[in-house]
Order: structure tokens, then C-alpha cells, then sequence
């Protein structure tokens, strides 16, 4: 991972607050626990069925029975509990997730967000992503700023099949912290070496920006 | 990692029941009956509840006492057969009374768990209990819409616990409460143990601590717990 | 209890098949049990979260977290498991009940059940009977042939607010076996030392009698 | 009384499907999937079938032995995302694929356990996955029906069973194990130990054996079983 990813995924880490339930997504999301406190009191989920997910572990120290739902191989930790799939998404639905951090193909202005399917390319089925984005308290997105042509990923409106509206509270980039306010982007913090006049430039539709100085991760 | 703590005293635990709150109340008869927990929302005295329990325990246990503090308006029930004193209260007006069948009450509550709208089932049609109901076709089929049912506040009865809030129930004292964990905003469980983080193996835990918000841990159980001698 | 209500139940007790899963309602139904083999291979199913009912117990040899829907002290057997009320009526409503034998007020002769309203006299709710009426695989009733008063429970159509409509495939009192058959009230088994004319003179509705010797139980 | 017994040979087992039969696999990915099922349904070749499985496991094993075998008509699924082979039996028209948001796959196949018709739900309004959905009004709330799910036939993967078909899960191999249980009409478990009557303590039971045709004792578990070496 670049320097840059390892900054936005350490930035995202805290926003973990305690006390919370929170699901990470397949993929930079779930790199997260590895920037948080050994004894930070927090609660992870997956949707296949576990509460109080333990550090992923090597092929050689896995269980057969035990993998999140990106198929690592993860561990228990005192007090973790399993359950069938329809109270995973009970728990999920019923509002008990506290925050989920989800990747993203594209995010819009109003916090709609894409991440499933890009017609006639890419259609593996939605998995649990949509009752996640949809349900819970808080949504926050890490993708990179723009993909590998270096299109921007925020955008003015979602192109691709929605996974959820309007569901996007905060995004986390390789250059910048975004929120999704009323008035659209907001600036919230910035990444080392990145330039305002470059998040610009890399984001898809208007960024407002606060008077104030803001904080640079 | 660790899991957060969410032990709390039973006097901190019921403060969170309001005036005219839902509370949902575990039990089937006297096993999974919070009777500490109901004494104490008795002591509390929040007014105007609306009670969802499957029964109204017996005269003078649970549910008896907070129809006799009257802080009830109204009840959300399958069967009042072994108290005679609830019956009263509902034919003279005192409380209002909506019957469920057993399992329908079960299924709106699990569905308010479960975060959906409701559910669509043939239980009681051609009887009374259909009245007023809406009706749905789905395809020659012809069904009931019985909505969800969630509560401010759920009291719930547990065998052992832990200090992040995984219960596990004994027996047929399991009944109604590992659903009424699911559906309320704000769920306090009483448990006749909390033990430390680990103690119970996470493939026999029956309600993650993911649903419950405050534990409590009992002292030594009131009679009302006890076998009935009839 | 009499001997014609025992040699009732003890009738009843027949139908009960090897490999069924049975429920047996609050009141006589529930006597059914003392009259099976030690070694009976069905399995007892109670509302309240347990199948697998074991015997009945005495107050001090109880478990205060053990009974069944009727509030009786029971025990376990090797085999038996407990759940909660949704996954006990699950198992009622999708038919994985092969039987149930239930008490009744009223019969009607289209299989009609009304058991759990005297509308201003009683009604204490409808419990989990309407499920148990409308979905076991077949509903037996066990009641006296008449009320306290003498008339019939068995009648051309029910008075009382119905527990469940055409549900009801066969009778047991301590007059006789009668069948829900599509003409009506069946007579298929008479009680020891009654006559015919007594059981169609105690059956509120057109009794048809085969023209075959029947058995007498 | 004594709980009957449903222990049965894996051919005897499988011989309950037929062409055009639903049937429900548990598993998400390799844990809870019944491979050695799904490997004695190849065998006995019934044709035509809708398959109702979390995923597609990965090429050659689970669920692609039976895509490679051609007896599946129609997959109703939640993810492809580790079997580039279905995905293009899908694209090229070889099978039809439904996807469904995992959670109401769930809730879907909980419903037909429940015998209810369906249930109603918010997920996915505003959404492609909404298209065609019946839609209801409650209040001043707007659902969808999401109409329940059974199977002729499920198959399923306990980790320990007992003679009258009690099952205990371990870890993420429970998944829809459980659910699918309760939703077909005959329902077939492998369990890598079938034990004593008794053996499973009441309490930890994760399906009551009522829901449970039929099972049957693994032996040394096929190399699919095992961990994913990437």
C-alpha cells in the first residue's frame, strides 16, 4: 500500500469512536483495525455471522469454519458471538450498526452511492453492501480520489446502478477527508503534499471549502 | 480490541423508561420473567406504559404489579387465562387490551427486530382476529399484513451474561426474549450471572451483546422466581 | 377423571403414529402422554420453545425454567431441544406439525372449531391455539360428547367466535370416535356400554353411521 | 416416548430430489457448505434444478461441480464474486441468475420457514433491485414485498448432529444453515459426528431435529472442506 492509502486508512481509524458496532467493508476498509489501540473498546461485525472479530490469521493458524465475509480467515476474541445470516442482517436493518466503511466506484454530491455493479463489465450480485450503505447510523466511504484513468470518483451524480441514496455521511481519500453536507462536498481535512488546488482539480463536481484553516493528515 | 463494558445498576438501567415509552417484557409465565426489573420500573413509576408481553404472569407476580401501580394503559398480550385480576381490568375498562395470537406477536416482534415493516400471514382468517386487518394478494394466495412491533424499551431475564451484554437463556425461559432483544431502542437485560469476556463460548450464545445496552446483575432471586406451588 | 373420560383419552392415545411430531393442548390432550409406551418413538412439541417433552413432574422435583404452555412442571428426554416463540411457531405454521389434539367449546360439523371465546362470560385471549388449529397437518379434538348443562358440542355450525374454520378431522369423546368426513359428522367407533341412539341423540347435527360393525373402545 | 430416529445413507438421502426441484444449499464460502452433498447430487444427476445458495463458492468446488454438470437451470444468489465461471454460464445465458441483497435472501428464506407469505422492507427503494417489486403502503411508509422462499430439498452442513437430527453449527459455518432448516419440504443434513440422543446439550441445539428429514455421518472430509490455500 502507498504512503498516501496508509495515511487515508489510518485517517479513517479515528473515526472509530468507542463503544461502537462497526462493519468494514471488503477490501482498504477492513485494513482499519490495523491502525487502532490494542484494548480499543469496540465492537466488529460481519455479515456472515460474528460479532467481535479477532486479527486475520495466516493459513497455517486458520479455522475452516471461521472467515469474514471477504472470505479471510479472522479469529474470536472474548466475548465475540455467532449467529445465522438472517439475525446478521436483522442486527444491520434493525439500526445496531453504528458506522460501516464501504469502497466506492463513484459517490455524488447528495452522498448516493455506487459500488456493486458497472453494467455490461462487472455484475457479481450486491451482496450484503446495499442493507449496510442503506442501514447504517453512519456511512463512510475510502476509495481513492479518482480511479486508474484518474476520472474523479466524487461526482456531481452517480452514473452506475445506485447501491444506496443519499446514504454517504463522509468520505476518506488518498487526498483528502470529505463530507457530504447539505450544500454537497465540504472540505474536511487535507492529505501531507496534496495541494487544494489538486483536490479540486480531482474532484467531480464543486468542493466547498471553509474559511478556516483545516487540519492535514 | 476489546469489547465494550455495558454492566450498569438497576436503578441507572430503568431511568431510561419514560412516561408513555413501549416496554417490552420477556417471559412466558414465571420462566424469563424480569420480575427484578419490573419491580424496579414499579419503583421508578413512569406512567401511561403500554406493556407487550405474552401473559399478565399471576396475581400478585410481574406483570400483576405494574397493572396494580396502575401504570399501565394498555397491553399487548396472547393470554390473560391465570389472571383473573387483568381480566378485570380489561372488562371494566381500566386497561386496554390487544390480543395477539401467540406466534403472530412472536413474528411482529422479531420483525421489528429484524428492521422490516412487517409481514404477511393467513393466521386467523376467517376469524375475528383478522378484522381490521389489511389484506394483501400475492398471486392466488390471499394474506394478512400484520405490522411490526418495536418498543422503547425491552426488560429482559437471562441466565448468564457477560459484560459486553451476550446473553444466554435456560431452558423454556428463553421464549420471548431473545426477540424482544432484537426490537427495542433501548435493551436492559437481568442476569442471574455476568461473568468476564469469554466465559460464554461464542457457537452458545443466544442474543449478541451487539442488541442489548445494559446488563445488570442479580442478587439473590426473589420468590417470584421460584417453582409455583399450586 | 371418570373411565369413559379415561377410556377417551386412552383411544386417543391410538392415533398417534410412530415418528410424529405431536401437540398436545392444555386440559385432557395433554393425558394423552400417560397412555404411551415407554418407548414410543414421537416427539411432543410445546408452544413455549421445547421439543421433546419429557414427564411431568411433582412441584419439588421441578425446574423453576421448565414447563410447558399449559404452566405444567415438565422435564426433558435425551434429544430434546430448546428455541425461542417465532422459531416454536415457525415449526407450527410452515407443517411440521403432524398432529395436534386440542379441547373445544363447539365442533361444527364442517370441522369449524370455536374453543377460546364465551364472548362476555370469557376471553382470556387466544394463546397459540389458532396457529396450532390452522396449520398442524391434522386436528383432533378430545372433549366430553356435551356440556355441563347437556347439549351437544358437536353442532350443524358453531355459535362461538371460531378458533379455525374446517380444521377439525376427527372427534374424541366419551361417547365416541367421530370423523369430520365431507357430509358431515361420521360415526366411527363407539364407547363401551353406549348406544347408538344416546350418540346421535347427544350430537347437535345429522350423525351418518356406516352400515359396518364398528369397534367399541 | 424416545425421539425417532432419521439417520440415513448419503444415496438414500440425495434420492429425495428430483428434475426440477428447488433446492437450498447452506454455506457462505467454504464453511457450512455441504460439499459432500452437493458431490452425491452430481452423482445422482437430477436435472433442471434451481439452486438457491449465498454464492457460487470457487471454480471446481461446491456449487461449480454442479454448474459444470449442467443440471442448473436457475441460481438464486447474492454474490458471484469468487466464481468467474458462473458469472459467465450467467452472461452467456447457460444458467439465469437472480440476485438478491444478501439480507433478504435471508429473510426470505426465514419467511418460508415461518410459513409466512413474504414481509415487507425498505432495502433497495431508489435502487435497480426494486424494479419489478409489489409495493405497499403502511402509514406513511413505503414497502416493498419481499415474498418468501422455499425449497423442495435443503441441504445442509452441521458441524454435530444427533439420531433425531438436532444440529449444532460451529463458527461462520452456520450462516443459512439454519434457516434453510426450516424451509423445505425435506431437509438433508451431513454432520461431521452424529451422535448419542442426548449428546447435544438441549439448550445449545442450533435446529430443533423436528425441522430435519434426514442425516447423515461424514467420514474423512474431502479436501473442499479444508482451508483455502491463495
Amino acid at each position: 500500500m502507498s504512503n498516501a492509502k496508509e495515511r487515508m486508512v489510518a485517517r479513517a481509524a479515528r473515526e472509530l469512536r468507542p463503544g461502537m458496532v462497526v462493519n468494514l467493508g471488503i477490501g482498504l476498509p477492513t485494513k482499519v483495525v490495523n491502525h487502532l489501540p490494542a484494548d480499543f473498546p469496540v465492537c466488529l461485525h460481519t455479515e456472515n455471522g460474528l460479532t467481535g472479530i479477532g486479527p486475520t490469521l495466516p493459513a497455517d493458524q486458520a479455522s475452516r469454519n471461521l472467515i469474514d465475509a471477504g472470505g479471510a480467515y479472522v479469529s474470536t476474541i472474548p466475548g465475540s458471538a455467532f449467529f445465522d445470516s438472517a439475525t446478521s442482517f436483522a442486527l444491520v436493518r434493525s439500526g445496531r450498526l453504528d458506522l460501516t466503511m464501504l469502497g466506492a466506484f463513484e459517490v455524488a454530491a447528495n452522498g448516493d452511492l455506487a459500488n456493486w455493479k458497472i453494467p455490461g463489465k462487472f455484475s457479481p450480485g450486491v451482496g450484503g453492501g446495499i442493507e449496510l450503505a442503506q442501514k447504517a447510523r453512519r456511512v463512510a466511504v475510502l476509495t481513492t480520489h479518482t480511479d486508474r484513468a484518474g476520472n474523479p470518483k466524487l461526482k456531481k451524480a452517480c452514473s452506475l446502478p445506485l447501491t444506496a441514496k443519499g446514504c454517504v455521511a463522509r468520505v476518506f481519500t488518498d487526498m483528502a477527508v470529505i463530507d457530504i453536507a447539505p450544500e454537497g462536498f465540504t472540505l474536511v481535512e487535507t492529505a501531507q503534499g496534496v495541494s487544494l488546488a489538486e483536490i479540486i482539480e480531482a474532484t467531480g463536481d464543486v468542493l466547498h471549502v471553509p474559511d478556516t484553516e483545516l487540519p492535514n493528515f | 480490541m476489546k469489547l465494550p463494558d455495558k454492566q450498569c445498576s438497576l436503578q441507572d438501567a430503568i431511568a431510561h423508561v419514560k412516561d408513555g415509552d413501549t416496554v417490552m417484557l420477556g417471559g412466558f409465565g414465571v420462566p424469563g420473567t424480569p420480575f427484578t426489573l419490573i419491580h424496579a420500573l414499579v419503583q421508578h413509576g413512569a406512567r401511561n406504559l403500554t406493556i407487550v408481553k405474552n401473559d399478565a404472569n399471576e396475581p400478585d407476580m410481574g406483570v400483576d404489579h405494574l397493572l396494580q401501580s396502575g401504570l399501565v394503559a394498555r397491553l399487548i398480550t396472547t393470554h390473560l387465562g391465570l389472571n383473573a385480576h387483568a381480566i378485570e381490568l380489561m372488562n371494566t375498562g381500566q386497561i386496554d387490551v390487544e390480543f395477539n395470537a401467540q406466534g403472530i406477536l412472536a413474528e411482529r416482534i422479531r420483525a421489528g427486530g429484524a428492521g422490516l415493516g412487517g409481514f404477511l400471514s393467513d393466521i386467523g382468517i376467517g376469524t375475528e382476529l383478522a378484522e381490521g386487518k389489511q389484506i394483501i394478494e400475492q398471486g392466488d394466495k390471499t394474506f394478512l399484513v400484520e405490522p411490526a412491533l418495536r418498543a422503547d424499551v425491552a426488560l429482559l431475564h437471562a441466565d448468564r451474561a457477560d459484560s459486553f451484554g451476550n446473553l444466554a437463556y435456560v431452558a423454556t425461559a428463553r421464549n420471548f426474549n431473545p426477540l424482544m432483544a432484537m426490537a427495542a431502542d433501548c435493551v436492559i437485560a437481568e442476569a442471574e450471572a455476568v461473568l468476564p469476556l469469554g466465559a460464554l463460548a461464542a457457537d452458545d450464545i443466544h442474543t449478541t451483546g451487539v442488541f442489548v445496552d445494559h446488563v445488570t446483575e442479580l442478587g439473590a432471586l426473589s420468590k417470584e422466581y421460584a417453582v409455583v406451588q399450586r
